[in-house]
């Protein structure tokens, strides 16, 4: 066990928090899942890649700063310790970028990564069908070969995609050969949302934001230049997209940390609301946020002495969805009758009961967990 | 010994389950609050006695006790109806008649908004003409307010549906501070607030597992999963459980059973730990579905976390009924 | 509803009072697991018996008082306020007669009833088998033919057989006939313990007491005067059964609501360790207790009126073996090192352990609750 | 940065690992307390040094830290070891020491039981020739007794391999009321708990999931039904994320970090909970298999009910994390 930092990181840390106290905006910016808010956090993303915080453990050429894992743990935790606004990229930066690494061309990498990172392209993703849900398999949108135009022609629908209306591109599966076998014949597909045949209709969500669109293909073409991965192989490529979802990346213990400190903060706040009890379920929140931080640390160093987290990735999910959860409850109950009106935490808590439901709900988790961790048969 | 309703108590439950499946669908739960369904529903719930439900006959009401609040509160909490029902039909009858306000036949139209824990916040004020602040907790004086006189704003809550306002001021009509009535006025509005936490669970189970039965994935029935199975099993335990001790409050009230006060809070505290537990369950078994606004289950999900909360939250009645076992906490519980 | 007790009732309750108040043990009762409890209970039992109060609910001629359900329950409830003996004959009492009232022959019910009554024929349940728990169709012991003895000789296993090493007699099902259908070809056995062929072997619990036995049978016959109900029937007739089993008749509110108000006392008792906390779930396991208690007011008023409870029993077995869990673990936490030790709550404990398990698994009863109550789909 | 264990952390954790399943079987376990293979294993864990671990090598010992000990206790926990190794291994050395009771060769015989809460009551003290009274919570004298001169009476207690005994009386050897000394002390009591309850938690599992692995029922093995996957996925959960913070917690004294109290207690709090929720699903996973005394379950799920209680249990940690945390809770946290 070494805890220390080295003098690198520690200088990467008083850079990254000189930079956010001098950045981060005073007040909160409206949400991102709102029109304008999404605009005032498109803003904000570009600030961050003018200097180059968009992207840290990038290559320097697609805008990077080729930071170590422990520096970015260490990003994400001066960030939400800034109480630095949501980064409303996530998608393209979390979920396809790690994919596009792994799966795209020289070309497409040259191309789509840095567009990425400067917030040019904003990009939604397309998983979940009117009756696929976590369910990948059962994708229907069909991809169908067009030879003469050098490329495909999509047809179907997409549904939930996460601020979808105010993207400009959607990466997804689309079935592109017989579906007889469930997981093969799927490809993966980056559209971009002007796409003649493309239609997005927004749609809101529990929290009354306008949060999740409605994406309709109809006979829209996209050359053979935007399959990433083989073609039909798009089944083994999404999977790995979703295991880094699902992983260390898009959830750093510094969120969970800096909620559990502001809960705290709250409970001084309401003293005479705080009962014994309360203080219970408060220090129990944040002794799961520390052990979630705790976990982070031991899973990162193992990913860099070359272990991949594999299926161990689903203990996260799992883990901090439901704190998520908790701390969220929490607060309300400490809060009484003012946790019903709208404020950051009844939003967040709105929020947080999606987290056990998307990205593979935690049934699904569980199931994982049981069956490639445990060891446990499948039927 | 008989632990079930009376045929006429039967009656009334099934007579307001259709008025409310007639008249309170869920494009009504969300419709704006001066919309024509909603004073066409009020005016309905007027014509039917509700409003005088607890009212004496001499005074012009139905002369009813407790045990018709409870079904008249689950049907009309299974529908989410979007008025001031707890607050009109339970809270305010004894209090308006000590201070002279429901004589004659005007009482009928006499809605009011309750504010006990004088948090300055109503809710579903709009067909409101007074408002009846204190009495949180069964004690202290309730004072009536010309709620026409008030300064009133709008706030914005995670229920939309429930007209939230920011309420100063306003003429002082009348005080109350009878310690006898405002203790049953707060029992009567928690009891109530309890039945229609009932109602609403209830609804959100129903819709979960018509959604779960019709819904396919991996090539089945959602339904057929163990793990939803097992969780809607336990929401409906929930319910089960509670729903008799609610039914048993409003005997205890109407009874004058010297143990109402710790039945109520039993009753408050199972019903909103049941609508929370079912509505956790209900949201994570629709999957995505339950999180966009176009589908009803959040209508009903919102409104049972508000009322979870109101009228004492169940840790506050966890802790009252902890001093009624002769257990007292040393930690505070404060109102609202 | 009218929660009022007449006059007949309240007089019952008095009566059942007095007769408890004098005759009671003052020191309560050594273990009726252990062999010498065991002995010391069933001449309480013969106490009750000659007093008429061993089955109240049962017609004068098999030696009860053909006491309402309501009288049960106030009984019951008394039973437990005294603090009076664990029922050593329950299996017989409240799992074997309900069947032998319905499926029994009057030969049957004239024979078994009162000796049952009486204490004089002692009950155990062969229900489980090795690698048969609560999937009672997998059972494996048979039951072959013998016409020319007009009977059958029984061979096979039955196992976790509560109290078996100090039972006079086994009920249990065995197979007769064809096993292609898991759920015909099954024969309901009365079988007594002493026949030739039959061999019981202790073995001790969790609590350390010698609670469980193992039954094997090897050719032992059984006249066909033993067999209840019709023969191949054995599992609808068995079916009704664990239904009064996992019904109201086995776990009256009595025993909670008794449990919940010893646990408060006990927080007076131990006052500096009870924390806020601790006495919030102390409250909420009377409330629970409680709720118990008005649910089954609830279910014995639509039982009067006519109504079978059906598959609802599911909801009283899976709420009163989680709530006695609760209950127990409470205690242990409010005793801290204390309940560590070998006293009645680290045994009450240990015993409400096996609630989830015994009489048909909880889950089992979810899915029931799931299928029948809430109409989800078998498959 | 590197929050895993060195290579020769490792080395004593499957040096550990390999003498548990060799000298440790359950059969030992459930051995009388005098038994002689009970007496073999104290005499290998001697040899191993471990009773020096902490000790510092000028006075003979391995001088190692408690980043050591966590992996030991982990592996001692795993196997149900029937002896008193948190008390003698992680609570003495310090007191032992500073007492003058560490000198020479000798202290490899010192076996010790504590009784930091003074409840006049020990655990496995069949081979301890010493018992050390008072420390609890860190704070006040502990005092050196022979356990030799004692009056001991056996108890009854829910784990029967615990050899609980009644101890009054016996000649005091000395006092130690050096504050740094008795805090140092209780906390590597309490961290060595909650590090056998991590290493009993996975028995638990490991035991549940070879059973439902194999165990049919309806035709299918009971490990393929969602319930049972949900309940063990659930428990690993538990120890997943209980684990690192036991280790941090070793790593936080070994460092001499500040915040070792907090951390301490974080890492008991959760392995208690760990180990209680792993043995809730693991006897309901087992079916009534796991409600017999003939079968091993038992002996692992009463050693942990019994740690999770010991050393300062859940709830007595969390309120000390609250302190810790700013939060200070109004009710009272007593010792035991």
């Amino acid at each position: 066990m070494d805890l220390t930092w080295s003098e690198r990181e520690q200088a990467f840390r008083a850079e990254a928090k000189a930079w956010l106290t001098a950045n981060v905006p005073a007040e909160p910016l409206p949400s991102g899942d709102t029109r304008e808010g999404f605009a005032a956090h498109v803003d904000w993303e570009r600030r961050m890649f003018a200097d180059r915080w968009s992207v840290v453990s990038w290559p320097p050429e697609y805008g990077g700063r080729d930071a170590s894992l422990w520096e970015w743990l260490i990003f994400e935790e001066e960030y939400y310790r800034a109480g630095a606004p949501q980064r409303v990229t996530q998608n393209g930066i979390f979920l396809l970028a790690p994919t596009l690494f792994e799966f795209g061309t020289p070309e497409q990498q040259r191309y789509w990564l840095p567009r990425m990172a400067a917030a040019e392209d904003l990009w939604c993703q397309g998983w979940s069908e009117p009756g696929a849900g976590s369910d990948l398999a059962a994708i229907r949108s069909r991809a169908d070969r067009d030879d003469q135009a050098g490329g495909w022609r999509l047809t179907g629908q997409k549904t939930w995609t996460t601020r979808g209306a105010f993207c400009t591109h959607l990466f997804g599966l689309f079935r592109s050969g017989p579906s007889a076998d469930r997981h093969r014949g799927l490809s993966y597909f980056l559209v971009p949302l002007d796409t003649p045949g493309v239609t997005v209709r927004g749609f809101p969500r529990l929290d009354g934001d306008e949060g999740f669109a409605e994406v309709f293909f109809a006979d829209a073409f996209v050359p053979d230049s935007h399959v990433l991965g083989e073609v039909h192989e798009g089944w083994r490529v999404a999977m790995a997209t979703t295991g880094s979802e699902r992983g260390l990346t898009l959830r750093s213990p510094g969120r969970f940390k800096h909620a559990a400190d502001r809960l705290i903060a709250e409970v001084a706040h309401r003293h005479p609301a705080a009962t014994d009890a309360l203080i219970e379920r408060v220090t129990g929140v944040w002794l799961r946020a520390f052990a979630y931080q705790q976990f982070t640390l031991a899973q990162v160093s193992q990913l860099i002495a070359g272990e991949a987290p594999g299926a161990r990735s689903s203990l996260n999910k799992v883990y901090w969805s439901e704190l998520d959860i908790e701390l969220h409850e929490t607060a309300l109950e400490l809060l009484g009758m003012d946790g019903q009106l709208d404020n950051e935490w009844s939003r967040g808590f709105q929020f947080s009961l999606a987290g056990p439901i998307y990205a593979g709900t935690n049934e699904i988790q569980r199931n994982i967990i049981a069956e490639r961790l445990l060891g446990l048969p499948r039927k | 010994m008989r632990f079930a309703p009376t045929a006429e108590q039967q009656d009334l439950r099934i007579a307001v389950r259709e008025l409310m499946r007639d008249r309170c669908p869920s494009s009504v739960v969300r419709a704006e609050p001066d919309d024509p369904a909603i004073n066409g529903l009020a005016e309905e719930i007027c014509r039917m006695g509700a409003l005088g439900l607890l009212v004496a006959e001499r005074d012009g009401g139905l002369g009813l006790d407790e045990n018709y609040l409870v079904p008249l509160m689950v049907e009309t909490g299974w529908a989410a109806a979007p008025l001031p029902l707890v607050d009109s039909i339970a809270f305010a009858p004894g209090l308006l008649s000590h201070a002279g306000y429901s004589d004659g036949p005007d009482y009928r139209k006499r809605w009011c908004v309750a504010d006990p824990a004088k948090r300055a916040e109503t809710r579903f004020g709009q067909p409101a003409g007074l408002l009846l602040r204190g009495g949180f907790g069964g004690t202290g004086a309730v004072q009536l307010v010309d709620l026409d006189t008030a300064v009133r704003s709008h706030l914005a809550a995670m229920d939309p549906s429930a007209d939230v306002h920011d309420v100063r001021g306003g003429q002082e009509l009348a005080i109350v501070d009878d310690p006898v009535l405002v203790r049953q006025a707060w029992q009567r509005g928690v009891l109530a607030a309890a039945a229609q936490l009932i109602g609403l669970a209830r609804h959100m189970l129903e819709m979960t597992v018509d959604y779960v039965a019709g819904r396919t994935q991996f090539g089945v029935p959602v339904g057929s999963f163990q793990a939803v199975k097992h969780r809607l099993a336990t929401a409906l335990l929930a319910v089960e459980f509670a729903a008799p001790v609610v039914d048993r409050a409003g005997h205890s009230m109407a009874s004058a059973n010297p143990g109402a006060d710790r039945d109520v809070s039993s009753a408050k505290a199972l019903a909103s730990e049941a609508a929370r537990a079912v509505g956790r369950e209900a949201i994570q078994c629709h999957g995505a579905m339950g999180y966009t606004t176009e589908y009803d289950l959040q209508l009903y999900l919102k409104r049972a976390w508000a009322l979870a909360a109101d009228w004492g939250s169940a840790s506050w009645h966890r802790a009252r009924l902890a001093g009624h076992l002769g257990m007292s906490l040393t930690g505070s519980t404060p109102a609202g």
